[in-house]
């Protein structure tokens, strides 16, 4: 009953938040499309560790963890990679 | 299925929605930053709810504390990020105009 | 667990969704960013099989490096002047063929696929069995250490010579210099904060994945792959420069990892007999992997950073 | 958790077609180098069909398993050193495509 | 002695030892990398002569890595086709590593050089890449041991820095990768349906069936992509021609012959009786038009090395006619197992004279600072050691007595002949007729009088190099009774009784 | 023990002064001429020990398994004497001419590697076991005689290279297909045993013989496969001496006789039909060459034509099929090569020393070179026929041949033939003796001493003599037309 319930849950944060792939697609610009990985990325992290809690595995909460790390690394990326050369800092330039 | 369960339906339920929110303040929302407000308090509380909601059932004290770091490091980077992005938006709109 | 299903029902079209977003979307940054969705969900999906191991390495390696991989080079090759647009698109003739024979390919899989037998041979049960001489709790690390040993030592090899290869690409006279070009951030601003502030947790977690992998889920790979994040993290937030190529220390940390591997492996020539074996002596296997994958952990993690962080391209100071 | 396994076999299935379509039409070498990821991580997901219809604990078949996270490895030193070789490419010549046809006729080079 | 032989961990070491010494180059830098480089590859044939003794003693050479056995572990297998590649590949490395001396050993006085210090490690890496490749008796190692091969190949061919070199590197990185991938999605297949990838027990477990028909397809299709059979070697002659002519030598003379092993291995010893006539003629047909196309674009090239690539090109049609005509022969005869052995003959002459035409195209741009072929008048006179070995390579291209090429060739057309298949002897006989005129073409300015321009002198010994090889690929027609018995340890069945 | 020895020692009486030679620098020209006259030497020597033997009964093999089926295996036997004693003898005297006339000239050790390299690859030619060692020696003399055709390295000898190398790699093929269809119904087949073709399908037979006689009528220069030769005539004197006598133009002659004789058997050669087409062939080369030949007004394009005439007496002879016309046949194999070498020489001579190469500018080299003039004239009367030179005895056992085989219609062919080689030698003579030199200028040299380096005059003397001497002594045992009648009196059984 409640891995059954939790593995829902997860669809359900999987689906909604894999609407945001419409985001990605659509932009209009490199902040809107970074935006939806993030929100992606957060969800994903809910996903996995629903699952995680859902099957029984608690090793998959690590996965979460890296996801979560990596999920900062790969925002600094985008930033990095909007600006001329990859190498700016919007700050900086502002 | 016991009150702990209880708590976890609820809570997990709880963040569902607010990624649901989120999403939809993504897609509906006009310009960017109102969707990067939309998004930053949806998916830190919805990640927190479902963190809160996943609590009783960690495996022991480790196990939750692998669960709180998942979610201050998911809070770090969105806090961070939405700021870069925020800037980074400002500037693209400034050379768009 | 039915309500797997429905995860399923939600996962697999998103990965397809994702990946011909990645594939067909004119702009290439979005298709880059659908790249990085699209390795998060495969790593869901590994979870979802089950193969907790694989989806850090999916996490890591596939959405993280590479997704910063494609990024970096995408912000360097830039929207100037684009012949790939200029062209137009592809034309019709060239679309209708290639999605006839990837119809036609994915089919034939497919098909392949379902065809496959049951019960399913494999070697769990094999694995299983000889994995308590070993003292290892995780099957997947007793594979990569042990019983495919030599598979993991030519991969190893495998990274270290991708990276001979971009820094084979460096101009003459930046030979020995520094690679990648160099990072800017605002001292005191939201980037260097958070470049300070992730790396020790980043390390700790790395340390973490490293050293629970013997018996659970992690390993060197994966945690050389997060250790070399947190590195370049560092970098893209210009705290700390990548080393000239030319240093002794660089160098020996790249190929510790893989030398300390033949090593053992010829070791095992005389203690267990056979080249990449660990001696039968009970409590000998463990140490010895633990120890080779400590070296293969410290030169993935600096094989991986100077992977992205590209060709030497200035000078040493 | 067969016939789910399956499904993922099946989704690696098209996730190659779909990657061999995306190496085939686009021109940009970064796009060549994406498609041939989503390809090899079609290939990965028929491993993880093959892992999963093994059955048995913690994801089925461990060997399997070994053999993509190599192959992950693999493929990302691939991708960087055709990364590496495309940002040369363009220092070099400017170009984000390779050259359409090698000189087959030879006039001199 | 003889025991100690037979017993040693040569095998083992032939991949091990290329390894350590590509570890060790980097830290030891650019000065010390090529003497290192060089001490290892000289132990080269050294250990693949020992391992051919413990062949001839003691039978096929089969070694449980780690001691697990297959199919937990993984396997090295050493027949006599493994050996031979394997003694090739010894030989051809250590003349390549001698020649490459000139463009890549640091010059007294001066600091560490980037391609000084580089192509050693990644020479040494190929090389054990290519001895994994030859003693790999597993399928998924096998793979590992290819993307090695692959990862160590395309840094070389533009390791000068060219801006044609780094886009014919990049489009030879794609179709390897390509193929590559293919190939691994097959050994997916294989052990989804079979439970193992170790080549010997899938030969023994084999079941025909869609999964095991699709991933000989797709491996099949992946590794000729690597092997640029035509259509797939459009990759080919730009990665070749633009290399060093170092590099070129080894990746036309053995790079490509990797992928074509491991096709050898997968249609004659994993899955012979899926071989249906239907593949095997396809693949012959394929070999025929890349014998045909290859040399009619060889004949119309400006340029010497784009000339070579090409007959390279050429040269792999010819490996792949031993498909059809593999058997083939009638039961009183002796030489059943012809074609496969003349395919075989035919890899290992033409890796040895390929390589010596490439060491020669390297000297001719050393001394004249070019290679096209209208403006190399008087080479004959300026290094006639060099120019009489690329004729003696071009015997063994053209399939003339007394070369490795011409048993090679008789071999297969005496099976084409002899199992009534005469349709195959056409394209081989005209390809030699096409060879001839383009080695010709190519000797021809050089044997001409005209002054043409002026000549760094060249010194004898590095024209011995080329001749050295050229001499073997000769010597290889003169005395291929050992190779001949060699190749007859442990050589599968299908390869005497034929596919399908 | 000897009995192996011997063919491998007259093999490389050619084939190590070839390896030394290459490796000689440019000024070594003593050590050069040295090694070279010593291997000719030697191998005369040895030819003579094994001529000895034969003439006694004994025979020399040797055999050297290459991969089963495949073997390469010398073998002497009185055929192989015959053209390998031509080749040796022929060989020292053009080593001599062509030291003289390279003289001081450029590339000198590719020169004499090449040429010894072919003599032996001619002297494996000979000694061939089997076919497919005939092969591949004959295939050895294609490739080392390119670099010598192409030896001046001008535009003109690199044309004419490239139509050599056309020719005759096109001939090769053929003729490895031919004995590889041919060993795939039989097994490998040796010179040795007839009747092992017997009960083949006739079919397969045809298509076997056509492509080997086919193959081997490009060297042959068999119409109209012939083209080659005349243009190869840009090559220096001793080269031409070398195609037209020695080696090239012979291997393939050599090569349908050994076809017919020892693959086939004449009697098969019968019973398939495949003997009068190949009389036909020959029969018009004959008479277009000589056509042909007429029409030139370059001395050594006419020569040219007429070896392209001559050489179809030998395949003329075998075609025909009885004994007496395959002496004729064999017979004219040496007296051929004796002859036409000397022509050559003598037009080298004339080309070197007097500038003349064209019939016009012959006007009165006689009493300018009369040595020369002497034996071009020797050898030229016998290539007409003129009785008793060699020539004449050819003729007459080809034509007596014919009548036996019953066919008459060859004596005309031969008639035609000597008539029109009357036609274009006979001017030459003509003007060489009886008419005054062209440019006025009276060469104020002593007589013998006007003849140029000895180097060049004494070859054709020799050469000359030797063609006289055949037609002379004919009918001594140890005379070309005894060992001719030796051979085939083995191979009919008689």
């Amino acid at each position: 009953m409640m891995p059954d319930l939790l593995a829902g849950f997860a669809a359900l944060v999987l689906l909604s938040v894999a609407a945001g792939l419409a985001r990605v697609l659509r932009g209009p610009t490199a902040a809107d499309r970074m935006m939806a990985a993030q929100l992606l990325g957060t969800g994903g992290i809910a996903t996995v560790l629903l699952l995680a809690a859902a099957l029984d595995m608690p090793a998959a909460v690590d996965v979460a963890l890296v996801l979560a790390l990596l999920a900062a690394f790969a925002a600094v990326a985008f930033v990095k990679g909007a600006s001329p050369e990859g190498t700016g800092d919007p700050e900086e330039e502002a | 299925m016991s009150a702990w369960d209880l708590f976890t339906l609820a809570a997990v339920a709880a963040g569902a929605f607010f990624f649901l929110a989120g999403t939809v303040g993504l897609l509906r929302f006009p310009d960017v930053f109102t969707r990067l407000h939309a998004l930053t308090k949806a998916d830190n509380l919805g990640l927190g709810l479902i963190v809160l909601g996943l609590l009783p059932r960690a495996e022991g004290v480790f196990g939750a504390l692998k669960l709180v770091a998942v979610w201050l490091l998911a809070l770090l980077a969105a806090a961070t990020v939405a700021q870069l992005v925020a800037r980074l938006a400002r500037r693209e709109g400034d050379a768009g105009a | 667990m039915t309500a797997l299903y429905l995860l399923d029902l939600v996962l697999v079209p998103a990965i397809l969704l994702a990946a011909c977003t990645a594939v067909g979307t004119r702009d290439r940054f979005a298709a880059v960013v659908s790249f990085i969705v699209y390795g998060l969900l495969l790593a869901i999906a590994w979870v979802r099989l089950g193969a907790v191991d694989v989806a850090l390495a999916e996490a890591a390696i596939g959405a993280g490096l590479t997704g910063v991989l494609l990024l970096g080079a995408l912000a360097r090759m830039g929207r100037r002047a684009d012949e790939a647009a200029a062209a137009g698109p592809p034309g019709r003739t060239l679309r209708l063929g290639a999605a006839a024979l990837g119809a036609a390919v994915a089919a034939g899989i497919a098909a392949a696929v379902l065809a496959l037998p049951e019960p399913a041979p494999q070697l769990s049960g094999a694995v299983a069995e000889a994995l308590p001489a070993l003292g290892l709790g995780n099957p997947v690390t007793g594979v990569l250490l042990a019983f495919r040993g030599y598979d993991t030592l030519l991969e190893a090899v495998v990274l270290l010579l991708a990276l001979l290869g971009i820094w084979s690409l460096a101009p003459d006279p930046a030979w020995g210099g520094l690679p990648g070009l160099r990072h800017r951030a605002r001292p005191e601003g939201v980037l260097a904060w958070l470049g300070r502030l992730l790396p020790p947790v980043g390390i700790v977690v790395g340390l973490y994945v490293f050293w629970v992998g013997a018996d659970r889920p992690g390993g060197a790979f994966q945690a050389g792959t997060i250790l070399a994040a947190v590195w370049i993290l560092a970098v893209m937030s210009a705290l700390v420069e990548p080393p000239a190529v030319r240093s002794l220390a660089l160098r020996l940390a790249l190929v510790a990892g893989p030398a300390l591997f033949l090593a053992v492996g010829f070791a095992g020539l005389g203690l267990a007999g056979a080249f990449l074996g660990y001696p039968a002596a009970a409590g000998w296997a463990k140490p010895l992997i633990l120890l080779v994958e400590a070296g293969l952990t410290l030169s993935i993690a600096a094989t991986l950073a100077l992977l992205v962080a590209g060709t030497p391209e200035r000078a040493a100071g | 958790m067969t016939s789910a396994a399956t499904l993922y076999g099946l989704a690696g299935a098209a996730l190659v077609g779909i990657g061999l379509y995306g190496l085939a039409v686009q021109a940009h070498v970064l796009r060549k180098i994406l498609a041939f990821n989503l390809i090899g991580s079609g290939v990965f997901l028929v491993f993880g069909a093959v892992a999963g219809r093994g059955g048995g604990a913690g994801g089925g078949d461990p060997v399997p398993q070994a053999m993509v996270i190599t192959g992950i490895v693999v493929a990302l030193s691939a991708t960087a050193l055709a990364v590496a070789l495309a940002l040369r490419l363009f220092r070099e010549t400017g170009r984000v495509t390779l050259p359409p046809d090698p000189p087959a006729g030879a006039r001199d080079g | 002695m003889a025991d100690g032989l037979a017993d040693g961990p040569w095998a083992e070491l032939l991949v091990a030892l290329p390894l350590a010494g590509m570890l060790l180059a980097l830290p030891l830098g650019g000065r010390q990398a090529h003497r290192l480089a060089l001490l290892v590859l000289a132990a080269g044939p050294v250990l693949a002569l020992l391992l051919a003794a413990q062949l001839w003693q003691g039978g096929v050479v089969g070694v449980a890595l780690g001691g697990f056995a297959a199919p937990l572990g993984i396997a090295l297998r050493a027949d006599g086709l493994s050996v031979l590649m394997l003694l090739t590949t010894a030989v051809v490395l250590c003349a390549t590593g001698l020649a490459a001396r000139a463009g890549f050993a640091p010059r007294p006085g001066q600091g560490e050089t980037r391609a000084g210090l580089l192509f050693w490690p990644l020479l040494l890496a190929l090389w054990g890449a290519l001895n994994a490749v030859f003693l790999g008796n597993d399928l998924f190692n096998l793979y590992v041991a290819l993307e090695l091969l692959t990862l160590a190949a395309v840094p070389l061919v533009c390791i000068e820095g060219k801006p044609e070199a780094v886009a014919a590197a990049l489009r030879y990185l794609l179709f390897a990768l390509l193929g590559s991938v293919l190939y691994l999605l097959g050994a997916a297949l294989l052990y989804g349906a079979h439970g193992t990838l170790d080549i010997t027990l899938l030969a023994a477990r084999l079941q025909p069936g869609p999964a095991t028909w699709m991933a000989g397809a797709l491996m099949t299709a992946g590794l000729l992509a690597k092997t640029a059979l035509y259509p797939l070697h459009l990759w080919l002659p730009p990665a070749h021609a633009a290399a060093p002519a170092a590099a070129s030598a080894v990746l036309s003379a053995l790079v490509v012959k990797a992928s074509f092993f491991i096709l050898l291995r997968l249609w004659f010893d994993v899955m012979p009786a899926l071989a249906g006539l239907g593949g095997a003629t396809l693949l012959g047909g394929l070999g025929t038009a890349a014998i045909l196309a290859g040399s009619l674009l060889a004949l119309r090239q400006e340029r010497l090395k784009l000339a070579i690539a090409y007959s390279t090109m050429a040269q792999l049609g010819y490996l792949f006619l031993m498909f059809p005509l593999a058997g083939g022969g009638t039961e009183a005869q002796p030489w059943s197992a012809g074609a496969w052995t003349g395919g075989v003959l035919h890899a290992v002459s033409h890796a040895l004279a390929k390589a010596a035409m490439f060491l020669v195209a390297g000297l001719v741009l050393q001394a004249a600072g070019h290679d096209r072929i209208r403006a190399l008048q008087g080479l004959g006179r300026a290094m006639p050691v060099a120019v009489f070995a690329f004729g003696l390579a071009g015997l063994s291209l053209m399939g003339l007595p007394p070369s490795g090429g011409f048993v090679a060739k008789w071999l297969l057309l005496t099976a084409a002949l002899a199992s009534g298949q005469w349709w195959w002897a056409v394209p081989m006989l005209a390809g030699g007729l096409l060879a001839a005129g383009y080695v010709f073409r190519l000797l021809n300015p050089a044997l001409s009088a005209g002054e043409g321009q002026g000549w760094r002198p060249v010194r004898r010994r590095w024209q011995a190099i080329p001749l050295a090889l050229a001499l073997l690929s000769v010597a290889l027609g003169l005395a291929p009774l050992l190779p001949y018995l060699l190749l007859g340890l442990g050589r599968s069945p299908a390869a005497e009784e034929g596919l399908g | 023990m000897t009995d192996a020895l011997l063919p491998a020692l007259v093999l490389a009486t050619s084939l190590l002064p070839a390896l030394v030679i290459f490796l000689l620098p440019e000024p070594a020209w003593r050590l050069r001429t040295a090694v070279n006259l010593a291997g000719a030497a030697a191998k005369l020597a040895l030819v003579v020990v094994m001529l000895a033997g034969v003439a006694g009964g004994a025979t020399y093999e040797l055999r050297l398994p290459l991969v089963p089926g495949l073997d390469l295996l010398l073998r002497v036997d009185a055929l192989a004497l015959l053209f390998v004693t031509l080749s040796a003898f022929l060989w020292l005297l053009t080593t001599i001419y062509a030291i003289a006339y390279l003289g001081d000239g450029p590339d000198q050790s590719r020169f004499f590697g090449f040429f010894s390299l072919c003599v032996a690859a001619t002297t494996g030619i000979a000694l061939s076991g089997s076919l497919i060692t005939f092969f591949v020696f004959y295939e050895l003399l294609t490739l080392s005689t390119w670099p010598l055709v192409v030896h001046r390295g001008d535009a003109g000898s690199l044309a004419a290279g490239r139509r050599y190398l056309g020719y005759t790699l096109g001939g090769s093929a053929a003729l490895l297909l031919g004995i590889l269809w041919l060993e795939s119904a039989s097994g490998p087949v040796e010179f040795t045993a007839h009747g092992r073709l017997v009960g083949l399908d006739a079919g397969l037979l045809r298509g076997c013989f056509l492509l080997m006689v086919g193959g081997l009528g490009v060297k042959a220069a068999l119409v109209p496969l012939h083209a080659w030769l005349p243009a190869a005539m840009v090559a220096p004197a001793p080269v031409s001496a070398l195609l037209h006598a020695v080696a090239v133009v012979k291997a393939g002659a050599f090569g349908i006789t050994r076809v017919v004789l020892d693959v086939f058997g004449p009697g098969l050669v019968q019973e398939l039909g495949l003997g009068l087409p190949l009389a036909v062939a020959a029969s018009f080369t004959i008479l277009y060459g000589s056509l042909r030949a007429l029409a030139q007004s370059d001395i050594k394009r006419r020569l040219a034509f007429s070896t392209v005439s001559q050489v179809s007496y030998i395949a003329l002879g075998l075609a025909l099929a009885g004994p007496v016309a395959a002496v004729g046949g064999l017979v004219h194999l040496v007296h051929q090569g004796l002859m036409k070498i000397t022509l050559f020489f003598c037009a080298g001579a004339l080309a070197e020393t007097l500038h003349a190469h064209r019939v016009e500018e012959l006007d009165g080299a006689g009493r300018r070179m009369p040595l020369t003039m002497l034996a071009f004239s020797i050898a030229a009367l016998g290539m007409i026929g003129v009785p008793p030179m060699a020539g004449f005895v050819s003729k007459w056992w080809l034509g007596m041949g014919a009548l036996q085989a019953g066919q008459p219609w060859v004596l005309a062919v031969l008639a035609g033939s000597s008539l029109l080689n009357a036609a274009y030698f006979l001017p030459l003579l003509h003007r060489a003796w009886f008419l005054p030199p062209r440019d006025a200028e009276a060469p104020a040299v002593p007589m013998f001493r006007r003849e140029g380096d000895w180097g060049l005059v004494l070859p054709p003397v020799i050469t000359a003599a030797a063609a006289l001497a055949a037609g002379l002594f004919a009918a001594f045992a140890f005379s070309p037309l005894g060992w001719a009648r030796l051979i085939i009196a083995r191979d009919y059984g008689l």
